[in-house]
This record gives C-alpha cells, structure tokens and sequence, in this order.
C-alpha cells in the first residue's frame, strides 16, 4: 500500500517529506522543528498542539473538580446533622449552585472534551485536531468561563439560583444582583467552547483518520466521540438561546420568561432541558467509550458486537433529544404527552442494556486481568446499572411524581453521573496515564484509592434513595429531625468525606506519578488502537509516518508492524485528509501554526461577554477587540501555499 | 511587574470586591439602629445663617442605596405596602410622580426614607410604626432607582409584572431638583 | 442487590410511620405510587442481580487457555456463538420488562387521573416565598376559608387542590397523599387528594424557590369528616377577643403596628394578605411554614427575632420591647 | 385627473345641498317646538321628561338641573342661528388648579362657584358689571385628603335649596352654607379620610334630605349613601351599598326585578367572608329623585379592589342602581349591571328621569342611563326592569345583556386572571362614559352623551388592604379604542334604539353636557374647547377655546338683564387629566391608573388652569 501511494503521488524532490529517505532522528528533528510550539511563556499561551490543548482542559476540568468536590464536602458537613447551622440559607444555595454548574459545566462536559481532544488524533492516527487555533480558543473560552464563576464566588457575586437556574427565581425580578448573569454568562462561555470543540472533532474524526480506518474500524472511542460531539453542536444552541433570553430578560427587560406579558416561565424548561438532557449522555458517551477500550484491552479481544455497540451508542445519542420532558413532569403538562416521554425514557435503556451486555460477554469471552482500570469499569457496571435502573424508575410518571427533586434524584444522578461517567474517567485516567506523561501510576496507590472511593460512594449515596423516599426535599438546607432522615444524612456524609479523601489519594497518585512513577514503554497495557502506536508521550507531531489500518484492531492484528504511508512535508505542518467513508487518503492539508491569537481573541470575548453583563452595549463595543483579535487571527499568511499535486 | 503595578493592581482587586460586596450583599437584619430615625433628615430649605452647618445627611443611607438586595426588598415592598397604587410604578397617580427630576421633600435617600417614615402633609401617609426603619430604608432605595439614581448594575431591568416602565436598567439618571411643596 | 434490600428494609420499616413519607400510601395517589415502587423495584432487583451474575460470572469464572478467545490465541475477533443468542434474549427481556413496566405505569397513571374524578372539596393553594396560602372555596362564597400553611383534608373525600404561585415556582408534594405538582407564576395547576387514613403528615415545597425553600412546609391533617367539618366551622369565625389585659395589648399591636400591614386577623383591622392569615395561628401545629413547632418558647423566639430562625424571610425583625413581646405573644397564644 | 376634480366638486356639492336642506328643515322644526312637551304632536315616537321639576324659571340651582337629570335649559334665545355670535360676557378665575367638575349655580342675581379642593365657594353678583363677589366660603378641608383621593381633588357641585348651598368637602365632611352670606350653618363629619373616604359627589336635596355619599372605592372604603337633615345636618338615616340587609336598608318594601338580587343578606354571602366591610361600592355620582314616586336613584361604584379574583361572588350591592325610599331610606328595588365586576365599571353615571312610550299609548315612568360598562339601560323605574339595553360604544368586555335574567353575560376570553395579563379589553375601566353626565333633550327626544373610547390592558395581582392606601390590584394601560379617537359625543334615540349621530373627539370627552330648548347642545373638550353644536344633526356652529381643559358641566341661565347666558368651568383634573394636575410622568404607562397611558399628549396641549367662562350674545 505504501509503494504503491508512493509511486502514484511521486512529489517533487524538493519539497522534504517523511518517506524512506527521511526516517528515524533526522525526521524526529525536522519534524519537531516544524510542529513543537514556540519557547517561553508566549509559547506556551500561543500553543495549538492537540494534546497541550487537551492536557490543559483535563488539568483545568480536574482543579474545578476538586474545587466543586470542596463544594460537596462542605455541603455533606452541613447535613450531617438536622437543623445545623454551619452554613447558613443563603450560602448553601451559592454553594450547591456552584457545586452543580461546576460539575456538569466546567468538570463534566470539559473533562470529557478534553479527553476527546488529547486522544481522538492519536487514536485516528492523525498529527493535530482539524482547527487546532479554534480548539486553542475554545480552551481559553473555558478557562474564563469558570473563572468569571469562580472569581464572582469568592467576590460574593456567586449565583444562588440552582444550576438549573429556572426563572423567575432567576429572572429579573426574584433573581436579586448580578448573580444569575454571572451563571447565565459562565454558560455561554461554555457554550461556545464546547461547540468549538465539538466542530474540531467532528472534522477531525470525519477527514482525518489513517487510511483505512473505515467508520466501521474506528475505535469504541472515537464513535463516541463522533456522536457526542455532534449532540453537542445540536444541543447547545438551544441552551444558548435560553441563556440569551435570561439575559436579555434580566438586562434590557423583555419578557421572555413573564407569564404576565404573555412570555413564559416554562420556555425556559423546554429549552434548558432540551440541552440538560442530552448533556447527560454527553457526559455518559465518552465514558462508554472508555470503558470500551479498557474493556477490549483488559480482557485481551475486540470488543463482542462492535456493531450493536455503535449503533447502541447513535441510538443513544438520538433518543437523548426526546427525553427532556421526564424533567418536567411535575409540572401540569398535559398527561398523554407524559406518555411518549415515558416511554421514550425508558426505551433509552435498551441501547445502554446492550452495551452493558457486550462489555460482560467481553469479559466473559476474554481474560481480564484485574488491573485499576477495569477493576473501575467493574464498579462503573455495578453502580451505574443501579443509576440506570432508578431511571427507569423515574421515567414513569406516577413514580417520579413522587421521587422528582428528592434525594432520590440525587441519589440516582449521582449514581448515573458518577457510577457512569467519573469511574471509567478515573479507569481511563489510569489507562492512559501512561500514554500522556510516559509514566506508570502506582497500581498500589490506586488500588486503594479505587476501593476507598468505590465503597465510600455507595456509603454517600446508596441511603440518598433513603432519604428521598422519606421525604427529604433536594437543595434543603437543612431539614428538621425526627423524620427519620438523621441516620441516611449521617451516613452519606460520612461517604461522602471517605470518597473526598480517596479522590485526593487519586491526585497524589497522579502528582508523584508524574515525576516519580515507572517509565511507560509505548504499549504498557498492550492495547491495539494507534495511540499505543507511538512513544510515551507522544512526539508533537504525533505520528512520525501516518499509519495504515487494516482492521478494528491494528495492533493486535498488525503484530507489531504497522504500515505506514509517507509523503507528507516535514517542514511545513501538514496533514493527511481522507475520506469520509472509506477512509481513502484524498489531500493533504496546511495545518495551523501556534499562534498568540486565539488566546487573544479568547480574552477580547471575555471582556465582551462581562461587559454584557453590566451593560447592553458591551455586544457592541465589545465586537471591536474581539473583530481585531479575529482579523489577525485570520489574516493570511504570507507565504504563498506551494503548489503541488494533491492525493487524490 | 513594578511595584507601583502591582499595588494599583491590588488597589483594583480590592476595589472590585468591595463593589461587589456593597452591591450584592444581602442584609436580613438591620444592624441595631438606637434611638436615631431617618426622620432626621429634612426636605432642602433654606437654613439661616451657615447652611452647610445646618444640612443633616443621615449615613445610613449609603448602605442601602445601590445594593442590589435593598433594592429588591424595596421594590416588593413598594408593591406590597401600596405605594404602587398612587405613585404607579413611578409615574404617579394620587401620588406624585417618582420617575421625574422633581423632589417636594428632597429627593436624597435620607430624605425619601424620612418622607415615608414621617409621611408629608399633601396627603402621603406616615409608615412610622408600620413598616420597620429597615423595610423604609429599603424602600427609599428602590424610589431612588425609579428615577435612575442609583448604580444601574445593582437594579432588575423589569418585575414579573405588566410591562410598565421602561427598563429600570437602562433609565437615565435624573437631576434631582427640589421642587416647591404642592401647596395651593 | 442484597445489601440494597438488607439497607431498604430496616429503613423502609421506620419509614412506614413517618409523616412525610412516600412510602407511606395514606392517599389515593400515594397507595398507587407504593403499588407501583413495589413492582418496579422488584423487576429492577431482579435485572439488576441478573446483570450482577453475569459480570461477576464473566470475571471470575475459570477459563481454560485454550478455549479463550483473546490476541493470545489469536481468536480476538471472534464471538462464541452462545453470546449471539444471549444478546437475543437480553435484548428481548429488557424488551418485555420494559413494556410491562410502561404499561403498568400507564395504567396507575390512568388510575390516579381517575381518582380526580368529580371532585368534592376544592382548595386554592398559593405558593408564596416562604409560605403557603390556603383557601378553602364554597359554593357559598361567603363560607370560604382562608388559613396558612396548613392543610385540613376529610379522610376519604376527593379533594381538588388548584395551584398558583404569587412569586416563583414552587412545588406541592404531601408525599403520604400524592406526588408533586409544581406551582408556575401565570399558569393554575391542580392535584387531587384523597386520603385514606387519618393522621398528621407534612407536605414540603419541593422546587427550589429561594433562600428559605428548606423552611417551606405544611402540616396536613387528615380527619374524620365530622372533625373537618368542626374545623371548618371555627375556622369561619373571627379571631377571638382579648380576655386579659395583657392580649389586649397584644391585640391593639397586632392590629395597628407593623403586623397589620401583612397579615389578616379576621374581624379585627388586620385585613393585609401579603403575609399569612393568623387569624386562628395558635391551632396551627407550626411556626413559620414548619420552620418551628407551636410552642410558647418558639413563639417567643418567632416574634422576638423571625431572621435568626429563618433568615432571609420576608417578616422583619421589629425589635419589640420586653413587654410588647409578651403582649403579642399572649394574643397569638389566644389565637386558637 | 380631471375626472377626479369634477367628482370631488360634485360630491361636495351634493353634501352642502343635502346639508343646508337638513338645516332648513331642523329650522322649521324648532319653530314648531314651541314648548317642552311638544311630545303630543309626535305620538307615541318621542319621549318626555319626567315631570319632576318645575318650570324653567332660568336657575340652575342643581348640578342636574332638575330632579330628572336632564341637563336641559328651556331657554331659547340662543338658536343655532345666532349661537356663532356668542362672546364672553365676563370670566372669573378661582385660583384653583386641581381638576373643575362642578357646575357654577345660579340663583337669581346670584352666581355659586364651587372649587375642587380646598372647596371654597365663590358667591358672584351678576347684577353688576363683571359680576363681582359677593362673599367667599373657605371651609379648609384637610390636605392630606388630597393623597387618599382616587382621581384628582375634585367636587361635582353643590345644590341649592331654599336659600342654602349644600357641598360635601374633600375630607368627609357636608355643610350648609347660607347662600345669603356664606356663613356656614352646620357641618357633618360622615367619612373617614384615614379609611381612604373621601366626599366630592354633588349632594341632592330632596323632601328635606340632604343625600350624599362617599368616594373611595379604589381604597377599600365601605360605600354608603346617607341623608341627613337639611335643617340640621343631622343623619336621618345610612344606607351601606354592602353587608347585612339592615345596613342597606333592606327590608320588606324592597321587590327586585330579577332572582339574582333577591334573597337575604347578599350582601354578605355574595363576598368572602368579611370582604365586604371593604368591598366598595361608594356612591360618588349622581342621584335622580321623582317626587311623585318618592324614590330617589342613584347607582353604586366598582366593589374593592380591582383584582376580581379575591372576591369571588356577585359582590353585592356594588355596580348597581339602588332605587329608595327619600323619607326612610328603604330600598325599593336593586339592579346590578356588572355582578362580580371585573372592570371597575361602576354603575354611578347618571339616571334620567322620563315618561316612556309604552306600546299600548300609555307612558310609563322610566329611567334612562348610559352604563359605564356600555350598555344604554332603559328600565321601568317602579320596577327596576329593564326595557332595553344596547351598546352605545364598543364592547368586548361582555356579550350582552340576557333581558330575562337580567344579568350581563361576561366575555370569558376577557376575564383578567392573576399573573396575565388580557389584552384589549374594551371598555377601559372608566367605561364608554365614566361620571361626566349626559344631556337629555325633550325637544329633540335624544340623550347626548359625552363618552369615552378607550380600551385596556389589564393585569390583576393580589392586593393588600392597608386602611387609608389603595386597593387596586391591577396594573391597567389604557389607549384609544377602534377608530383611534379616544373620545366621542353622540346623540342616542332611546326609543328606536339607535345611534343619531356621533362626533368623535381626539381626546378624551371628560366634560357633562348640556341641551337647550334653541336646539343647541354644548359641550367641552379637554384641550378646552367649548362647543356648540346642532342638537339634530350634531354639526358644530361655534367653539370657543377656554385657558385650561373643561372637565365641568356647562350651564345656562337667564341673567338679571334678561339674556340666556352659557357658563362653563375651565380647569383640566380629574381622572383623565390627572396626568397634568398630578405633573405625572408618562414613561410609567401605568400612572393614573392607566389614564396616563391614554393622555400622553395631554401635558402638551392643556396646563392646569380654574376659570369660569361666561357666555352670551352680544347686546
């Protein structure tokens, strides 16, 4: 395959490329020359390296973790006994606000997105994301976002309004200061970053995968990467268009949300949940897709039924948009609609039931050894499958008329959310570890942080089920005792501080591993998709030769030699397009430099987004600095592309 | 980074938070007023001999006036306590107008509380004994805001009402000029 | 699954008896949602154990070396042909199971929508930041009711509740009676009772509605008609005359200070309703919307000092003198 | 091009030719209108006055003219032949500013003036040039009545009686005056400012009883008519418009004319428990008397507050007329136009008092009124059964009136519900007509009523009953009607059931009217015209721009010297001028209840003012 794409599309000789002639360190070094990232702080603020990129986010995404973790402990403290006055009314409600939109809109979504980011190239087999610039800004996008979150907080501006944020207790009128628009502007940041993300891993995915990397070869990972990145880009707009009109409700005085001039104050449900909904599988996808991959490499074998897995995870993906009134139905819509949406709610678990199976006859077929990270994704099927199937619980009408904004719900989504995304994130964590810093974590250390948080979380939210069946309220503050809720309460506190404890051995893991822990050969696991393909860490440029895939598990299958195709130019960064289908190389693409500009235009939209937080006119004053920082982000280059015959 | 930086730099900071603490904070109690009452304060006249000796303005008012919580109280009072049913949401009615640049009896925050503790003869009754100095104080914040005197980060553009008013967030700041008392 | 029943058991047990239970099914709604709980989570354990018996099966059964289908013997693409037909026959279960669930949840939703059939009492519930408004209509529009934050039901007699909100969205959940209906600024929402048992429960606001939504109860009491009807009737009459001189100072407080402008004592001046109506407070079983139970010590501490009890309420700390205090809690006391 | 120019000048041809053709006609017709009841020429078509006043001897000692209410001037030197020829005879300004309603009175020689507050009375002594004072009444009414008084500090006028003026103060209290020397002869206390009462209704004299009632209804008042001795000024007997029949005199005269109002005590089973000590009701406008009958009627106000959701009920005896007993008191029968009004449509406007044509020849005593909900009534005024009621304006607030039953059918699409507001709900809460009355002419047979087109927005919240604030519950904007005129003046045949004519005004009509025996009606605008126009065809023959807005009932009268004068109050107030009395602002389109919404330009075109005008031909 190579000789022959290499007797085709005989470039001139000129031009340097990696091919026979340029191989090994003399490649290494041109190679590095071309795509490392400018020195010094500029540099690093200027990279659009995927896996800086990606690194950033998951850092980023873990410190909100923590920060939003300090959120529940202090949350447990204060309902580990009835009528405590630790915390008092008004700052529970900042703190669990903070807690929610911190996990679900600056930990769960970005942590999943940067993963997305650091391994979707490796795993595709390609040298960068498709707008390496765009997923540069959407980083900074983000990092503002939850600073202007986090900064407000601790300035005393932090919202109260419940993640949820439904009006009109967010509204003008009831939503007092400027703490709803602080939440209202935190989300459109991270709007647009994660539509900025999803974009670039859309085009990545769909134009940049090895030759031969058919849809029907690509890793678990990468098709749940595909379908969440695509819920995303249709999902959030609806999000966006309510964050807009509470915005503009709050600031300029419309009335979206005022039943009295005939707005609505249920609009805004529609819309949030229509994004709330699928952003919960938009959480779930990726974490399917990791426990596919450490499943497949843990047990030694392709995954069973890579088809039905695939089509379980679109499934997935589509019904998730027709779920969002299961949200609402405490809410007097009219009965028959609850119908279809119960059913729908239900029918969800039938994709994720097939894959559960597919993850045990894999097991079941194969040999898994009991390292951490399946060992997380044996604890992910045990608690998510309880997550799962108190879903199915309150996607009837009748019981979730009892169970909705109880603990119940808590207790469910925690186990769904936690169970179902953050236990195969930290198995994935652990997986590719390795991968990403080039040295092992401690298999001791982790083995007991994974027993210490397992248990610890079936402690804390196991009597969560309790406590809501005997009646106890979500977002109380405190609750009165003798209603039997003193011993639930007790208990998932005291989970609660054993997992904030076991989290933290997990990132003392995580720091001594970076510098002390056991140096990672390229393959430690002896996995089979292309990441394990290249060095420990990966080269900036990921792939020395672009590889070429034969089948869904090239490693394995390849035994070790991977064939490669050449001809791609080494001092200029260039990437192999192919595709869409077939996966049949068809050009070669220019890929962006570092540049200072994302990062810039990046701050020119912060200052516009909280200027509009202040002020109407912010929208147009602020499209000024940010129009600069796009022109020169945008301006053409100087050099003239050479011309040169194209794959084809 | 030059030291004169970094301290104007801190300087900042500390502005923002304290702008932020003022306009957002979020008092449930009044803090133990004394004997003092905002009826100390009086409409603007003419003061015999030395008037800046005579002109009283009562601190308290800094407090209340641009924070965002007060003026939330005040609002919801205003509405509870009636004073929409003369003086509309500022246009007036029975009751003069609030929106306007005109004042009877001083259009300062200590004075307005002072008028709706003291009540005023041309028919504004006294809340003295009806309404805690607190909740009057509060609801003087938002009657400063009626007529855009107050920061306009610290208002709510509308209420959860029949569009009256336009967008308190966007009204332009009055001059506040005393006018001569409705006597006839 | 076991550790959940051993877990569910004991708690559900103590449960039973509580007053803000779900699973207590002391009303028509609230017996079918226990039905229903039962058989969900009954067919949920037995998934939920068949899965944990395949994954543990899956990990920990023997293998022998050369039966695996892994990279070592090179079979790792393959599918043992067992696995096809089990997915068949998950995929059906899961199927089924879901489909009876579904119909089963249909079918006790059609049972609670039947249960509102012509409804025999009508109350007006209107939420408010923190608090509840409750008023009882008539055909004799004259013999209406108005109390608050509490809840008189008749055991066995439909009760249509209509729902609104004065402020923002609140919720209505008495979970021994029935599940939740939200209460939506400009939309009326109603929920339908019927009590099967008499006894004290307590419903709670369950939609997050500001600072206080934790203090936003209800005491509900569930009683024989007679006993309702009794209730009823003294509701209707006018709050009760100062006997001593003591709760006539009180009561000339009540009516003409700060406490007038907010609250109603039926049949004296105090005829404001943005506050809730006291005018039989002292027969009430709470302070507050649930905040604190009657007594004279909390009475006190209520009056004296409402923002340390519950911050953030819109009742305003007044600072009453030694003896006002005394005076205004000795006419509430007298407000049976 | 051509072809169009011909047209035009055709069309204007042919409408002067039919015009002066209608005028000649209306002209040998008022020649033949020789006395007021010319009616027997007319046969059973036309309709009389009630007989219930005397001859015109060329007083106007009574806002209405006559116990009838007509507003009708038997004087007949101003025709509309030389009505373009009237001039100002003198003008006295009362130094006044808030809005002037009351008709001046005169009496002999004598002109009363009575001011909105501070409610002096001016005596003038037309005998001489200019017409000097006399002497001058200052009862110094409470200012702080100002803040409790729904629409602007105003009084509708005072009666005049056996030598005595009668007024009520803004501040609760009656007095008689001695219109001789202005002394006061007794003052009553009846109303209760810090209950929000307040009086500015025009008192009626009547058998030695002086009825008056009190105003409040936007403030939670209990509304009430009292007599009270017109020697003394002691009360002789109250009558609430709610609670307990023996608080409105309900007793065992009293026979309604339909199932809805009879039955015990409605006036407290029709409310929620103890809504009705603060239901409104308040009796603020006009009262009717026949004499011969011995009934006086008189309607009652909006019930409390607006927001129609928190008294749920009939809401009786608010929104209604009342016919009693003048000597006890007694109520005779009851109608109630609006039940459970949703509005605030009160049922105050005038009643006038006629002889109605029945079908078998014979007349029967009736009354005449234009509701404020939109409905023209004609009701047997023994019985209180209604004859007829139609639209005299645009409706879409109800449907109707079932004739059967009685009862007004309600538009459900435009019932106000909490936290919604409804939009274009017509009419507005002043009504097509608010208080401003009409005037009946016998001549012409037709009832010229000044009225309103203005709709609303509305939206209702709950409302907080603070003694002495307003009750309300609604935030209303209102604004012009369909057609975009937010007045009009039209003459309504009450016996065909139809509209005559009808002249619409820019602004809205705030002022009574007035009929003349000459075949003139006049009326004024709220930019201060006064107009004159054609009785028959309503065409305007002359206007005359005073200094401020008139809101005031124009009078006539015959002077000293012989010649038929036409006075009229110059002073903008009032609800609809509120804007410019109260200095409001705009912005708010809430302000003044939602007027200020409706008058945005009033500011502009109008400055306060309190001036009478007084008009007649030159020498």
């Amino acid at each position: 395959m190579t000789s022959a794409l290499e007797k085709a599309k005989a470039p001139p000789a000129k031009v340097p490329r990696d091919g026979p002639r340029l191989t090994g360190d003399k490649l290494h070094a041109r190679l590095s020359a071309t795509w490392e990232r400018p020195r010094g702080f500029i540099g690093w603020l200027s990279s659009v390296d995927h896996k800086d990129i990606g690194r950033r986010y998951i850092v980023a995404a873990l410190v909100f973790l923590a920060l939003g973790g300090a959120l529940a402990v202090a949350m447990r403290l204060q309902l580990s006994r009835p009528q405590n006055d630790l915390i008092g009314a008004a700052r529970y409600n900042e703190i669990f606000t903070m807690h929610g939109t911190t996990m679900m809109f600056l930990f769960a979504v970005p942590v999943m997105q940067g993963m997305q980011i650091y391994l979707t190239p490796l795993m595709v087999g390609t040298r960068a994301v498709a707008f390496p610039r765009l997923t540069a800004f959407s980083l900074w996008t983000y990092i503002a976002g939850g600073c202007l979150l986090w900064i407000a907080f601790l300035l005393n501006v932090g919202p109260d309004i419940g993640w949820f944020a439904y009006p009109p207790l967010s509204g003008p009128q009831y939503g007092v200061g400027k703490r709803p628009d602080i939440w209202a502007q935190m989300v459109t940041f991270t709007e647009v970053a994660a539509l900025a993300v999803a974009v670039s891993l859309t085009a990545t995915i769909l134009k940049q995968r090895a030759p031969g990397m058919t849809l029907a070869r690509m890793p678990i990972f990468v098709w749940a990467t595909l379908v969440t990145s695509l819920m995303v880009i249709f999902s959030m707009p609806s999000v966006a268009l309510a964050s807009s009109f509470l915005l503009s409700d709050r600031l300029v005085g419309t009335h979206f949300y005022n039943p009295a001039e005939r707005g609505d104050a249920l609009l805004w449900q529609h819309l949030f949940w229509f994004f709330g909904h699928p952003e919960v599988y938009i959480i779930f996808l990726p974490a399917t897709g990791f426990v596919s991959e450490i499943v497949a490499t843990f047990s030694r074998r392709s995954i069973i039924a890579y088809p039905i897995v695939v089509l379980s995870l679109v499934a997935t993906g589509i019904l998730a948009f027709g779920l969002w009134v299961h949200h609402m139905f405490a809410t007097g819509l009219p009965r028959v609609g609850y119908s279809f949406f119960t059913a729908a709610s239900m029918s969800v678990s039938i994709p994720t039931g097939l894959q559960i199976f597919a993850w045990i006859a894999t097991m079941w077929t194969g040999r898994p050894r009991m390292q951490v990270p399946l060992l997380y994704v044996i604890a992910f099927i045990i608690t998510f499958v309880i997550g799962g199937l108190t879903g199915v619980m309150i996607a009837a009408v009748p019981l979730d008329l009892q169970l909705h904004d109880t603990y119940f719900i808590v207790a469910h989504f925690h186990y769904v959310l936690i169970g179902g995304a953050v236990f195969p994130l930290l198995g994935a964590i652990t997986y590719w570890f390795p991968k990403a810093t080039g040295r092992m974590m401690s298999e001791a250390l982790g083995k007991i942080s994974f027993w210490m948080i397992f248990l610890g979380f079936q402690l804390a939210f196991f009597p969560m089920h309790i406590s809501g069946l005997l009646g106890m309220p979500r977002r109380v503050y405190t609750y009165p005792a003798g209603m039997g809720l003193e011993l639930p309460n007790l208990l998932s506190s005291i989970g609660g501080l054993v997992v904030a404890l076991a989290v933290l051995l997990f990132v003392i893991n995580m720091l001594a591993s970076v510098r002390r822990g056991r140096l990672a050969p390229a393959n430690p696991w002896d996995g089979t998709s292309l990441e394990w393909a290249t060095t420990s860490p990966p080269p900036s440029y990921n792939f020395a030769h672009i590889p070429v895939v034969d089948s869904q598990s090239p490693l394995w299958d390849g035994k070790g030699e991977l064939a490669v195709v050449h001809g791609l130019r080494v001092e200029e960064r260039e990437l192999l397009l192919t595709t869409v289908m077939s996966a049949t190389p068809d050009v070669r693409d220019p890929s962006a430099h570092p540049s200072p500009w994302p990062v810039i235009a990046a701050a020119a939209l912060t200052v516009m987004f909280v200027g509009s937080i202040f002020s109407p006119w912010a929208v147009l004053f602020g499209t000024v600095p940010l129009a600069i920082a796009l022109t020169a982000w945008f301006w053409p280059k100087t050099k003239e592309p050479t011309l040169e015959p194209s794959i084809s | 980074m030059s030291s004169r930086f970094r301290n104007s730099c801190a300087i900042l900071a500390v502005a923002v938070l304290l702008g932020a603490c003022d306009r957002e904070e979020r008092q449930s109690r009044a803090k133990p007023l004394g004997e003092t009452v905002p009826a100390a304060a009086s409409p603007d006249t003419i003061y015999p001999g030395d008037p800046s000796r005579a002109r009283y303005v009562d601190a308290r008012g800094a407090s209340y006036e641009g924070n965002a919580f007060a003026i939330a109280q005040g609002q919801q009072l205003y509405n509870w306590m009636n004073c929409v049913g003369c003086h509309a949401h500022g246009g007036g009615g029975m009751g003069p107008a609030l929106m306007d640049e005109k004042w009877r009896y001083g259009g300062r925050i200590d004075q307005i509380a002072a008028s709706i503790y003291q009540g005023r003869p041309n028919g504004m009754p006294a809340w003295r004994s009806k309404l805690t100095e607190d909740q009057i104080w509060q609801i003087a914040a938002y009657v400063r805001s009626l007529s855009g005197q107050v920061r306009k980060d610290a208002v709510s553009a509308r209420a959860d009402s029949v569009s009256n008013t336009p967008p308190q967030t966007q009204t332009v700041r009055q001059p506040v000029r005393p006018a001569d008392s409705d006597q006839q | 699954m076991s550790r959940v029943a051993a877990l569910i058991l004991p708690l559900a047990l103590c449960g039973c008896a509580g007053f803000q239970n779900a699973l207590g099914g002391d009303g028509g709604e609230g017996a079918n949602f226990v039905r229903l709980f039962v058989l969900f989570t009954a067919v949920c354990t037995f998934m939920y154990l068949l899965v944990m018996a395949g994954l543990f099966a899956a990990v920990l059964r023997r293998r022998r070396n050369a039966d695996e289908l892994t990279v070592d013997t090179g079979k790792h693409h393959e599918s043992a042909p067992l696995v096809t037909r089990a997915l068949a026959a998950w995929a059906i279960l899961i199927g089924i199971g879901l489909m009876a669930l579904t119909v089963a949840s249909f079918f006790t939703d059609r049972s609670n929508a039947a249960i509102t059939r012509d409804p025999q009492l009508s109350v007006k519930v209107t939420g408010n930041q923190w608090w509840w408004d409750v008023q009882y209509s008539f055909a004799d529009t004259s013999k209406s009711i108005r109390t608050a934050n509490e809840l008189h039901l008749p055991v066995g007699v439909r009760a249509e509740v209509t729902l609104e909100s004065n402020d923002v969205i609140h919720s209505f959940w008495i979970p021994n009676l029935a599940g939740k209906q939200d209460l939506i600024p400009g939309r009326v929402t109603d929920i339908q009772l019927v009590p099967r048992k008499t006894g004290l429960y307590r419903g709670q606001c369950a939609e997050f509605c500001g600072v206080q939504h934790a203090h936003m109860a209800l005491d509900v009491t569930v009683e024989s008609k007679a006993e309702f009807l009794r209730w009823a009737a003294a509701q209707l009459q006018p709050a009760p005359a100062p006997r001593t001189p003591l709760e006539l100072a009180g009561y000339r407080y009540i009516t003409t200070r700060e406490c007038s402008v907010c609250h109603n004592l039926s049949g004296t001046p105090a005829s404001a309703s943005v506050g809730p109506d006291l005018t039989h407070f002292a027969s009430r079983r709470s302070i507050a919307a649930g905040t604190l139970p009657m007594n004279k010590g909390n009475l006190y501490g209520w009056v004296a000092d409402p923002q340390s009890q519950k911050p953030g309420t819109k009742m305003p700390t007044i600072g009453l003198s030694p003896d006002e205090l005394h005076a205004v809690v000795a006419y509430l006391q007298r407000l049976k | 091009m051509r072809r169009t120019t011909i047209s035009i000048v055709a069309i204007v041809a042919l409408v002067l030719a039919v015009s002066l053709l209608v005028w000649a006609l209306g002209a040998s017709r008022e020649r033949s209108a020789a006395t007021a009841d010319e009616s027997s020429g007319n046969s059973a078509k036309a309709i009389a006055a009630a007989d219930a006043s005397p001859p015109d001897d060329g007083n106007w000692t009574m806002p209405g003219k006559d116990y009838a209410s007509t507003r009708f001037s038997a004087l007949r030197q101003l025709t509309p032949r030389n009505v373009g020829k009237l001039q100002v005879a003198f003008t006295f300004s009362t130094g006044t500013t808030e809005g002037f309603e009351a008709p001046p009175l005169v009496v002999g020689s004598t002109m009363f003036v009575v001011t909105p507050w501070p409610n002096k009375v001016f005596a003038l002594d037309l005998a001489k040039p200019g017409a000097p004072t006399k002497w001058i009444y200052e009862p110094n009414p409470a200012a702080a009545a100002k803040g409790v008084a729904c629409c602007g500090a105003v009084n509708r006028g005072a009666f005049y009686s056996n030598g005595r003026l009668f007024l009520n103060l803004l501040d609760g209290h009656t007095v008689a005056v001695d219109a001789g020397s202005g002394k006061e002869i007794w003052r009553t206390k009846l109303a209760d400012i810090q209950k929000g009462e307040t009086m500015t209704m025009a008192p009626l004299v009547a058998e030695g009883k002086v009825l008056v009632g009190n105003s409040g209804g936007e403030m939670g008042v209990r509304g009430w008519l009292a007599a009270l001795d017109a020697g003394s000024g002691q009360l002789a007997w109250k009558a609430y418009s709610t609670g307990p029949d023996k608080d409105a005199l309900i007793g065992s005269n009293y026979r309604a004319p339909y199932a809805q109002d009879r039955g015990k005590d409605l006036g407290v089973t029709s409310w929620p428990p103890e809504y009705w000590k603060i239901g409104g009701g308040t009796v603020w406008g006009w009262i009717s008397y026949d004499p011969k009958l011995k009934l006086i009627y008189y309607g009652t106000s909006n019930p409390g507050p607006w927001n129609a959701e928190q008294r749920p009920g009939d809401n009786k005896w608010t929104a209604g007329v009342f016919a009693r007993d003048v000597a006890t008191g007694q109520a005779r029968w009851f109608y109630q136009s609006s039940p459970h009004d949703l509005f605030d449509h009160d049922d105050i406007n005038e009643i006038v008092l006629v002889d109605w044509p029945a079908p078998n020849r014979r007349r029967i005593p009736a009354l005449i009124r234009p509701s404020r909900n939109g409905y023209f009534y004609v009701q047997d005024r023994r019985t209180g059964r209604i004859l007829s009621a139609d639209p005299y304006a645009y409706v879409n607030g109800y449907k109707g009136v079932d004739l059967k039953t009685g009862r007004i059918i309600p538009n459900k699409e435009k019932e106000p519900k909490k936290g919604r507001v409804v939009r274009n709900i017509c009419p507005g809460p002043p009504g097509a007509k608010d208080w401003n009355p009409s005037a009946f002419s016998p001549v012409t047979g037709l009832i010229y009523i000044p009225h309103l087109n203005l709709c609303m927005d509305m939206g209702v919240m709950n409302a907080n009953y603070i003694p002495g604030t307003p009750f309300v519950g609604a935030d209303v904007k209102m604004y012009a009607g369909p057609g975009g005129n937010r007045g009009a003046f039209s003459a309504w045949d009450p016996v065909r059931r139809r509209k005559v004519f009808e002249i619409k005004e820019d602004l809205p009509l705030w002022s009574p009217a007035l009929a003349t025996a000459g075949g003139l009606v006049f009326y004024g605008t709220m930019d201060g015209w006064l107009k004159a126009i054609d009785g028959r065809t309503g065409r305007l023959l002359w206007r005359f721009k005073t200094g401020s807005g008139i809101i005031g009932q124009p009078i006539s009268y015959r002077g000293p010297d012989g010649r038929q004068y036409i006075a009229v109050p110059s002073g903008i107030g009032g609800w609809a001028g509120r804007i410019v009395t109260g200095e409001l602002d705009a912005r708010d389109p809430t302000a003044a209840l939602g007027f200020a919404n409706a008058t945005k330009d009033l500011p502009q075109r109008v400055s306060k003012g309190g001036m009478v005008y007084v008009f007649a031909l030159p020498q």
